[in-house]
């Protein structure tokens, strides 16, 4: 009757399998009325680079069919400002803190991991080498294996706490960066980030965003991520988080069953933040359902 | 802040297009102060994943009515709803009015659904003093029997004379500021961007306080995705601050506006 | 009052920028009876191999939140075959043909152009390089820039005839397929396939496609297509097909500010079989009522 | 066949879960002919694109009606359909069944909501013969008395024994057959997968014709999209033949069946 929620990425131990997508759920305190974060598995920050940063002009987000545009472009803290101003508050709550990192250069990853290393309650480092929406850096580490592999290795030289490359889903083979995450000394890689995408406004011939172009994300993204889990699945032994339109139970499955150890719940906060929670319990009810006996009976059981 | 399953107990025409929503939400209700807001997941649209925003014309501790305006794909989704119906909202949200300060005559200066926004802070005010309400017609000013019986000072202004004075707003206000005390005045205003600049731009000028409710497209609503961003001025510059969770409501001098002409964002014709 | 709705792509004219998109439209008479074909601009028919092929096994379509996968994998009569059972029928209209193409090898490409160039009823081919359905060839050439160009110079030596290469999305800089395509010959690009994906059963752990992954289309990939477009309209100066979820007029009229020439009505057409003609006649109000005396005048007019 | 935009005349419970739909479609209504079926785009379903496949129950020169039964996304979603409202179709579609042979005796054989597929053919045979139905239990047994009125001698049969023969619908037709010139008959069958099957192969064992209305998921519904596709036998093995265009309903001979078990898309359950 009891099933073992638990799962390990490396050195951290998350409860259940179900975390938030970074930047869907602010630093922990925005949805903390709505949601018991004690019951998460992990709280995934909003990405924090080495400085300060304002991030991108508004407008900042748009509503498409079915899903969202978000160019928010890495506005926030810094290392210093969210050491100070967040580690306090997340230091409270019984559950790793995954703390999303970027750079504009290959030094700032270096920097920030640098920054935070010494803080107990960070418990892991999600590496974002696939932001659509910051034109230094981000995406361009991320479409490329050599300067990919680079940043992976910087950063694993400056820290022994789990590193979780988070890969860009525009390319052809995603199975080549989930490897050369793997051979770089990553312990688990993040898939994905938001598609990069466009909307134009036909009355003003202007795009609906300011930065012109952002990152699409919900709902419409969920066929594309299963198959770049699955595809990845089988080219790492590295655990994988899986994230991409996660609404409901049934989605966090799918994820599982298609090789994700564990998934993120992102968009969806927006929509109703009591999902991640729903997806924990909808997630323990088929485990028993199904009479497995831990999460990790579950992943990669697709018979494909 | 809650998220609670509310339940629709009335919802019909107010006035020209504007509709009124009344939710029975007993957990929400007794938590909103003046010139909050909700953000309501509209049923059945399932093609739209973003909830919307919408200021809280009242509130006692079984629930919240709101004003509506069909505007787009969302709004228009609305209409169906009917007494029974659930409907999921977060609130209350943002930190509203603040009081008056201690001596000053209170100026309500409302367009759009901003009326709906004021009506809690035109209650709860000790003082009661003139409120300046803009629209194109008529039709377009809600509320004004009920602010009058509250004991406000009505002073409507319509851009084509329908009602009151012809003209913006400020056609009815400036005339009227011209007489007072400015020293004295403190202003609460909910409206479209245009309008709040305008009455911003007095309120430095005047030197009196002039408190805005800001309109911001949203996605989270509780301060988390860094959407619904406006620049407020810093000591050496600006910093961004999310009108969700740090505003609506601003004073004027903290607001740093991008433009010469203020994008507005209340939309007024309807489309897909 | 009157605006000109004609396009050209190589000497081929169209009397309006809207097509269907390949496998969407059948071979023609499928939709005869519900669509005034001459009202379209061209019709584009469904992939046609050098030899007559099976596909792939069923279920070779799932519906997913807003969209749909395909894997249906390429059967048809071959070139012979649609020679045969279709040309005569096509003949009669006084509609642009434009005949996909596809080949499990290079030489297939060049097979199935000799045969079909003789014939007057065909007015152009879009090479089909990013068929995410197929295991051989297909997305293969649509991934790597130089077997993409290898196969276009080989087309472009066996025709006169416009020729149309297909992208596909799943990579990170679809301008150097543009700049590619233009470089070897080609008389525009069409943008995009349907994008690789997958969707698993999670009662039976099976995928929903007997073919494990298919690709997406309809309204989820729009915001990507736009994208897609935009960058490729950038990179290069060939006419762009552009595609992907158009349901509306004002989908169309996005493609066309992105950078699309023309654009075709794919899945759309499952939903609603009126949509191109809807398109057509929404895209000439667009155009009349903003004072344009072409629709060249609105490609690639986006303020970005 | 022609798209059109049908009204809602009626739409009620039938029996069961089963529900009838009947649409005002002047264009489409006369020239159906028994075992075709309609495309319908269930209104306000946004987050979905595709059609819907229904057989068309009845249908004369005013319209066309469908019995259907919630399974799923889509046909709940059709449940609140009123009468007035608009719902897109698209028939009819499929080539139906063919005419009776001469000197043959006609067998129906129905499953789910095969009987509606049926009753057209029922009552457009010159000949009346015998009806099998078969279902879990008495409630998923549709319109028997309707084929008694047409003259059909029904046996129905159920899994639980609460109408007819206890069991599948091969226990009630299997002793009936015994007693049969099996030559002379002629079965149009529309049921779950297994079913047909299970009919296909008595007709070829016994060497009499059975028509087999196969059911196959859809896309488009016209022949384009090559989603519904069946293998056909050939002289030297097989081709697929489209279920929507070339079918649905194929003799038993021409049917390739794929698995040992064939595949039941006949949905029994509800899921999202
Ligand atoms: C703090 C606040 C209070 C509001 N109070 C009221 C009120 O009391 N009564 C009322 O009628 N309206 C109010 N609005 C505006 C209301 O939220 C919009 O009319 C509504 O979002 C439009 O949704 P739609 O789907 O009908 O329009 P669409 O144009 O289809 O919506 C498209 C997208 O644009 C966004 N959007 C469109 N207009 C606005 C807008 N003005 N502000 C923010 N997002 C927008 C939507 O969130 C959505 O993502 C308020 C907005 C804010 C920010
Ligand atoms: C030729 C034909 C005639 C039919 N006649 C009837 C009828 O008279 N009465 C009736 O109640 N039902 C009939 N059906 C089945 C009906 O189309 C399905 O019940 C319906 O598609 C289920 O849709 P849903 O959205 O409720 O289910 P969902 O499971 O949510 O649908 C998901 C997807 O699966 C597809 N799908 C699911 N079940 C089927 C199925 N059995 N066949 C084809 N596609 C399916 C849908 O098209 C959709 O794309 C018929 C099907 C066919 C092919
Ligand atoms: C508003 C918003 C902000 C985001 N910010 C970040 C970020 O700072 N760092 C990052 O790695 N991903 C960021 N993402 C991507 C999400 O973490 C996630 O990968 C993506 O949205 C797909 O998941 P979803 O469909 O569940 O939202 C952001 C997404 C959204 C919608
Ligand atoms: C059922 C189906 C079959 C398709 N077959 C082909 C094909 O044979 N050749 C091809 O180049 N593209 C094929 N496509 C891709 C479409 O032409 C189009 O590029 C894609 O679906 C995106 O457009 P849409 O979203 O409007 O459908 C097919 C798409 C679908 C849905
Ligand atoms: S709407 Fe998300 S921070 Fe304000
Ligand atoms: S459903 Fe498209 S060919 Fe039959």
């Amino acid at each position: 009757m009891s099933v073992d929620l638990s799962i390990k990425i490396g050195s951290m131990v998350m409860k259940n399998p179900v975390t938030v997508a970074s930047g869907t759920f602010g630093y922990g305190p925005e949805y903390a009325d709505l949601v018991d974060l004690n019951r998460l598995g992990a709280i995934t920050v909003k990405g924090i680079g080495p400085e300060e940063t304002l991030g991108n002009p508004t407008p900042r987000t748009f509503e498409t069919r079915g899903g969202m545009l978000n160019a928010i472009g890495l506005p926030g803290p810094g290392a210093k400002g969210f050491i100070d101003k967040y580690l306090p508050f997340l230091s409270q709550y019984d559950v790793p803190v995954i703390v999303n990192i970027w750079g504009k250069s290959m030094e700032d990853y270096g920097k920030v991991v640098e920054m935070l290393d010494g803080e107990d309650t960070v418990s892991a480092y999600e590496i974002n080498l696939s932001c659509p929406n910051v034109k230094e850096g981000g995406s361009a580490f991320g479409t490329d294996t050599d300067s990919f592999s680079r940043v992976i290795e910087l950063v694993r030289g400056k820290t022994q706490k789990p590193i979780i490359p988070k890969l860009a889903p525009n390319v052809s083979d995603i199975g080549a960066f989930a490897k050369a995450a793997e051979n770089c000394g990553a312990d688990a890689i993040s898939i994905m980030n938001s598609y990069p995408a466009m909307a134009i406004n036909i009355d003003t011939l202007e795009p609906e965003l300011a930065n012109r172009t952002g990152g699409l994300s919900g709902p419409p993204i969920k066929p594309i991520a299963i198959k770049l889990v699955w595809d990845a699945f089988r080219a790492t032994t590295l655990p994988i988080i899986g994230m991409g339109g996660i609404y409901e139970p049934e989605d966090a499955i799918e994820f599982m069953i298609a090789g994700a150890t564990a998934v993120a719940v992102g968009t969806a906060n927006f929509t109703d933040p009591s999902t991640a929670v729903r997806v924990i319990d909808g997630v323990e009810r088929y485990l028993v359902a199904k009479g497995y006996d831990a999460t990790s009976d579950l992943v990669g059981t697709v018979k494909a | 802040m809650k998220q609670e399953k509310s339940i629709v107990v009335e919802h019909h025409n107010f006035q020209g297009e504007y509709r009124i929503l009344r939710l029975a939400a007993p957990e929400v209700g007794p938590l909103v102060r003046p010139g909050q807001f909700l953000h309501l997941l509209i049923p059945h649209l399932s093609d739209r994943i973003l909830r919307r925003p919408f200021s809280i014309y009242k509130a006692d501790t079984s629930g919240v009515s709101i004003l509506y305006k069909p505007v787009g794909r969302g709004t228009e989704s609305m209409i169906p709803l009917r007494p029974g119906d659930a409907v999921d909202i977060i609130g209350p949200l943002g930190n509203g009015f603040p009081v008056l300060g201690n001596n000053k005559l209170p100026v309500l200066v409302a367009g759009g659904y901003g009326n709906a926004a004021l009506y809690l802070k035109a209650k709860e005010s000790p003082e009661k003093g003139v409120a300046f309400f803009g629209g194109r017609t008529a039709e377009d000013i809600l509320c004004i029997e009920e602010f009058q019986v509250l004991g406000w000072d009505v002073r409507p202004a319509t851009d084509d004379g329908s009602l009151g004075t012809k003209g913006l707003v400020t056609a009815a206000f400036d005339p009227w500021m011209a007489e007072q005390d400015v020293e004295s005045l403190e202003l609460f205003v909910c409206g479209p961007n245009p309008m709040l600049k305008a009455m911003g731009d007095r309120a430095i000028e005047n030197d009196f306080t002039a408190w805005l409710s800001m309109d911001e497209n949203m996605a989270c609503g509780v301060g988390a995705c860094l959407t619904c961003v406006i620049k407020r001025k810093t000591t050496d510059g600006w910093e961004w601050a999310r009108c969700c969770k740090d505003g609506p409501v601003f004073e004027s001098r903290e607001i740093l506006w991008e433009e010469s002409e203020p994008r507005n964002t209340q939309k007024t014709r309807k489309k897909d």
